[in-house]
């Protein structure tokens, strides 16, 4: 059975003593003074160390721009995010892999960023390689790779960095089902063995429930918080599975009535 | 305000055309003569001074075009290219284009400027001709009428310099006039063997003559400036060349009359020139008194000038007859009850 | 736990002496803050106008020192003063402004043509490899041939007319603007080639539509290249053409300044060169930049 | 219903004057077809070997004719036999290879310099907004200023020695470098410097692993356009500069044949100077810019 | 029910006289010769006029390969490739917009490449972009768009030139459930009113056995034709159907099965 705990909209229910990202009352704009355009409204959130989250909404309604925030690569226009555990891992929409470097080379300098010394980093970018199932592509440049692989070399980069916050940007768009249960389980198992706290947008509304502790769900235009769902269904979860079905039913028809209400609008 | 010191006040701007408008007409429309703004070319820059310059009053109704070079090279360049019909010019590039046309584009037609050109050195570096061992004396270019005399010097004097190189007991260096009082001021150069007004720059500045180059030449004189034509324009405008002859021995003479009125003629014309100023009489006077300005084109002393490059390795063995035609400067001479002058044998065979 | 507020803490950089260079090279990495203040028109003022005017301060300042030092006698190195005399000269002269508006109208004359040449050249040199195999390298040798060495040539051509300028100017810019657009055509990212071969666009539409806007960054940095040849090129050309009848242009004045050692002369035509090199970054160059980074998110913008 | 081939058939062009030229636009964009077949080797001596024999070839061929028209007298434009006549001569002088190295060296050693000045200036340029205000559009001014306005400075504060030629060559070449990185710098994909930004790349690891890779083929560009810069600022300063402990070079050697009114000489310069600037060109530029664009998919690449 | 027709390996059943796309024998290696790598393995397919056709395959099977080599973007390194329809109109896996064109000036250049009027652009580029849900987002430059909507512009791009023939690569894969499902249904509109020829590549094996006539399973390394599958489920369909359910089951376990087999060998 799944059991999902509705919260009512905004906020988190846990005390916020320690958490692994802060979002206090952040709003975002995009466009000049006069002309600007709001896409997050009043958001406040609150991950857990340790927590995995994803972030679910239309097409458009601020996601990534969220992520940005969380990553400090953009500037909130209003309210604070507090991000304690230093810098965070952020997997982007686009791979962003750097073209000069091979596939093997890019995980590398993440690795040589993260400290690791010269002699351990090339197994280390062989045993991630295979991890995401690229063994053997080490040296392919970026422009050789498909679009699946390259999003796989990324989710490499991206855990090569070892950071206790992951932030990632629809990480499995591009790959087929089979390849992505592999990496589900992949992902759920570092997670679960190191602790490490994941923030995770995705359209795939099973997914968010195959892999989360909570699904959040954002509005559209302004994004906000609309809810809340605690997934509470037993690690190791199937993607197939029955109640993971169930709950990814009833999200996919809040999201529906949520876009249809904005529609009306 | 803008302008408010600016010369013409519109009514005077075009005397040129108007002027010109005026003469009779000779077989020429118009013609163009090149110069340099410098004091070895003065008769040009006061002959052909706008308003009252004595030779555009002897052209007339041909219009005068007038082109400032800043090097022989380029002057004799444009004379090949047709662009310049008569131009003032020193006797180096003269016997190069002549040399390299062999014999083709251009005659001497008179001369200009004798003398004017002097070693230079700084005294408390070389004192005397025996102290030139090891020191580094500037020209203005190599293969140039200066550098010729510079390095006959030396090799009679007994040093050994290496003409292309400039290397030997006796460094020689060519750096543009414009550079050289820079170099001696930074202690580069120990001296220059250079032309006015350069010389007397350098002597303003702390420099000794240590020979004049008049000094090595029979009476002082040896030619520094003449005039030549492109030798189609000679055959087919003969009456404009003598035009400009005439001026030019008429604004010789007058020069030779009026020193004075002369050197401020000069002057003014010189500070007329974009960015030109007036030299300062500290500069001027002494450089004037050096140079002499005659119409005769001192032909031997530009046979042995040519010696002297063939000797130094810088010209290849040159037969210079018929480089000169001195038939029209002679004609007019004649007519202003002045004495021939004589072509040393390299006049043109009729 | 040290908490990061990262909308306020700056990224903590080794308290070195390269630690100000660093932050300056994290500085466009870095989030601004949004600027909704009213302060919006001071803040560019404080950013834009100021720190040149500081720098040209700087520089005036520290010339005037070294002048008063006498590091150099006066007579080779003059005082802005003694500069701006003959500035102040030339404008009461009247000269002035011709002297600019000649050497400006001819540059920017011949950059425009060889704008119009070096840009079709070098889209052919970029897209047909033969083409290229055959002059591609000689491009880049032509683009380092002096101008001096087409003066003669080009005197027996055109003669002493502007038709010489203008030659020695185009073959100075052609090749490098050429070479501009081979640049930014090469760096075309392949993606944009194939969409708009995709979308039917063919030949001249390909060119129009695709390679010319894509390439645009590129080119424009060649552009900017190209200008810089166009206007050393004129300065080369000009100190040999000099007749009365072509008009005076900076180049002309600096010669004769030089010739006849007028420093404070060669300085302030220098001065003038600058400026109008500096005026033609700022009023065309930049703007164009500006723009074009923009439209295309590669300018980080406030707010 | 007309059945297109798309392995076979070419794209359907305008049997117009202009169709050669569009087929030759849309060739890069046009598949090859693959070539696995042993006349490989002769596929490239083909491609990049003949075509510039032919162009040279072509212009030999075009100049004898002119010479034997005598189109203009020959001691104006003397022919390729007068001109290889005067190489062989300097080859058998032994003073060759003396000419060329000196310019090459200087022109080298120079450029090397210009780039480890020039690319730092860049990058602060470009990565600081104060820097890129104060400064930004005086190194375009900079650039534009003629070599030959550096000299009295240069020769007051260097002597005559290759200091001021070095000086000169710097001062022509760093504006045109720094510029270039800015070019460089302003095209990078701001993704590349977000994701850099997010590997904890600060300072200067960011320039070394981000910056610099991401900018390099506009850097790459902006070099070729400062080697241009260097080797006529060099060409200009060795005109001025010509004392016998520096030897001589090319620029110098230019200038003699002109006072000497040989043009054989002048040419056979032209061509030295032309020779060098394309074999720097194929020897370093060339191949690093083929490199830099293949490892990252910019080059369509046979098969 | 699902009435699945399998048939076996290779090669499409309808006679060939006429087909949108056909392919013969095509292979196609990456690499310089000596090192290279045979991607496309002698691929036979026929597309019928008007036939709506999902490629489907594990990441870097070589779907994007293949559609290039229809699009004739690259050239095949054996058999030959006709589209007689002639120039197919392609959606790449990458947006592929261009950066210096706001999201309906592109459109506008796709119309304007096929010859449209001027006078008729602008309201067509409105009405394609109001038909991928993003009416308002005139004027906006790529770099200003989501994901998501970076993807519906190229779709409205696409359309807009109103080939015989559409080739998609993934198009729908940055949709959140919701926006997915509006433009399976245009899609299919549009497909059924124009009688257009669709090869459209995904890894949602819903989606494909949503919108299309026939799903073909290409396997990796090198890529071939392993299975076809005739989908003879009435339109309109929708994703959550029994029927489409029952039959994505069955082709995503033959998928895990030939990615289990390769992973074998
Ligand atoms: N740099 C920008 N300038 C202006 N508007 C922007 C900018 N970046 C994003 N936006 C706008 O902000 C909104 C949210 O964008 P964002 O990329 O966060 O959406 P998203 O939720 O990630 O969508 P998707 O699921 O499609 O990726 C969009 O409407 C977009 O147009
Ligand atoms: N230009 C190239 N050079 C070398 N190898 C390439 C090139 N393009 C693609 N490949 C290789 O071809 C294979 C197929 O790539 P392709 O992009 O067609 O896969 P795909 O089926 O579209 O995968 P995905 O679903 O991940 O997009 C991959 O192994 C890839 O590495
Ligand atoms: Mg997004
Ligand atoms: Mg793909």
């Amino acid at each position: 059975m799944a059991l999902a705990l509705d919260t009512p909209d905004g906020g988190s229910g846990t005390a916020a003593t320690a958490s692994a990202v802060r979002l206090d009352h952040v709003s975002k704009s995009f466009g000049r003074p006069g002309r600007q355009q709001l896409v997050l409204d009043d958001i406040s959130l609150d991950v857990a160390p340790g927590e995995f989250v994803t972030l679910i909404g239309a097409s458009g309604c601020g996601k990534s721009t969220l992520l940005n925030l969380v990553a400090g690569l953009d500037a909130a226009s209003a309210g604070t995010i507090t991000v304690p555990g230093g810098r965070p891992a952020l997997m982007f929409q686009e791979h962003a892999l750097f073209p000069w470097l091979t596939a093997g080379r890019n995980i590398e300098l993440a690795l040589r960023l993260r400290g690791l010394p010269k002699a351990e980093r090339r197994p280390e970018a062989e045993r991630l390689l295979s991890l995401v199932r690229l063994q053997g592509s080490y040296d392919k440049r970026v422009h050789e790779l498909s679009g699946g692989m390259r999003q796989r070399v990324a989710l490499a980069r991206a855990l090569a960095q070892d950071s206790r916050l992951l932030l990632m940007d629809e990480p499995f768009a591009a790959l087929d089902a089979i390849t992505r249960d592999v990496l589900h389980e992949e992902l759920t198992r570092i997670w679960s063995e190191t602790g490490v706290s994941v923030l995770f947008v995705t359209h795939n509304v099973r997914e968010a429930v195959r892999l989360a502790q909570r699904v959040i769900l954002l509005s559209s235009r302004p994004g906000r918080v609309v809810h809340e769902w605690q997934v509470a269904i037993d690690q190791p979860r199937r993607i197939e599975d029955a109640e993971v079905s169930a709950l990814s039913v009833a999200i996919t028809e809040r999201l529906r009535e949520e876009i249809r209400r904005h529609g009306q609008q | 305000g803008y302008g408010s010191d600016s010369e013409d006040d519109g009514a005077d701007d075009a005397p040129s055309s108007s002027e010109s408008a005026e003469g009779p007409s000779l077989s020429a429309d118009e013609v163009t003569i090149g110069y340099f703004a410098n004091i070895t070319h003065a008769p040009a820059v006061i002959g052909l001074q706008e308003g009252d310059g004595l030779i555009r009053q002897e052209l007339g109704g041909t219009e005068i075009g007038t082109q400032i070079f800043n090097a022989g090279p380029s002057a004799i360049e444009a004379l090949n290219a047709g662009e310049v019909d008569v131009t003032f010019i020193g006797p180096n590039p003269a016997i190069n284009g002549w040399a390299q046309s062999g014999g083709e584009s251009l005659r001497i037609v008179a001369g200009a400027a004798s003398g004017g050109a002097s070693l230079v050195v700084n005294p408390e570096t070389v004192s005397s001709i025996d102290d030139l061992a090891g020191a580094r004396i500037a020209t203005p270019q190599l293969g140039n009428t200066q550098d010729v005399a510079l390095l006959n010097y030396l090799s009679e004097e007994g040093y050994e310099v290496d003409p292309e190189s400039g290397e030997g007991d006796v460094s020689v260096l060519r750096i543009a006039n414009s550079e050289i009082p820079a170099a001696f001021d930074g202690g580069d150069i120990d001296g220059a063997w250079v032309p006015e007004p350069t010389a007397a720059n350098l002597v303003s500045r702390g420099a000794e003559t240590l020979l004049d180059e008049g000094e090595l030449w029979e009476n002082g004189q040896y030619v520094v400036t003449h005039v030549i034509a492109a030798q189609g324009f000679l055959e087919e405008h003969p009456d404009v060349v003598e035009a400009i002859v005439r001026g030019l021995v008429r604004t010789n003479a007058w020069i030779g009359e009026n020193p004075e009125e002369a050197k401020t003629s000069f002057n003014a014309a010189l500070a007329e020139l974009p960015g030109g100023s007036e030299l300062p009489a500290d500069v001027l006077d002494p450089a004037f008194d050096h140079v002499e300005f005659l119409n005769d084109p001192l032909a031997s002393t530009l046979q042995v000038g040519a010696e002297n490059a063939v000797n130094a390795g810088l010209l290849e063995e040159t037969d210079l007859s018929g480089i000169y035609d001195l038939s029209i400067l002679n004609g007019v001479l004649a007519e202003e009850g002045q004495p021939e002058v004589d072509d040393a044998g390299l006049g043109v065979e009729d | 736990m040290a908490s990061s507020d990262l909308t306020t803490t700056p990224p903590s950089s080794p308290s070195s002496d390269l630690a100000g260079l660093e932050a300056g090279l994290d500085a466009l990495e870095t989030p601004t803050a949004p600027d909704h203040e009213p302060g919006r028109v001071w803040r560019v003022l404080l950013t834009k106008v100021v720190p040149p005017i500081v720098a040209i301060a700087l520089v005036l300042i520290v010339w005037q020192l070294v002048y008063l030092a006498e590091v150099q006698p006066h007579y080779l190195l003059p005082g802005p003063a003694d500069v701006w005399g003959e500035v102040n000269e030339m404008w009461r002269e009247g000269t002035l402004l011709e002297y600019i508006w000649t050497s400006t109208s001819r540059g920017i004359l011949g950059f425009l043509v060889a704008v119009a040449v070096g840009t079709p050249l070098g889209l052919l040199v970029a897209r047909v490899k033969l083409v290229r195999a055959a002059i591609g390298p000689i491009l880049t040798g032509l683009q380092s041939l002096p101008s001096i060495a087409w003066v003669p040539a080009a005197i027996i051509w055109f003669g002493l007319t502007n038709g010489t300028i203008y030659a020695v100017v185009l073959l100075g810019a052609v090749p490098s603007i050429a070479n501009g657009i081979v640049a930014g055509v090469d760096q075309i990212p392949p993606l944009y080639l194939r969409a708009g071969r995709m979308l039917g666009a063919r030949g001249f539409t390909s060119v129009r539509h695709v390679l010319l806007p894509a390439a645009l960054p590129g080119y424009l940095a060649g552009l900017k290249q190209g200008w810089a040849f166009s206007w050393r090129s004129l300065m080369a050309a000009e100190l040999i053409v000099h007749s009365p009848d072509l008009g005076t242009g900076l180049g002309q004045l600096m010669e004769n300044y030089r010739t006849l050692q007028n420093m404070s002369g060669v300085l302030a035509t220098i001065i003038l060169i600058l400026i109008v090199g500096v005026a033609i970054d700022l009023l065309i160059f930049s703007p164009l930049e500006r723009r074009v980074l923009r439209g295309r998110g590669l300018l980080a913008r406030a707010s």
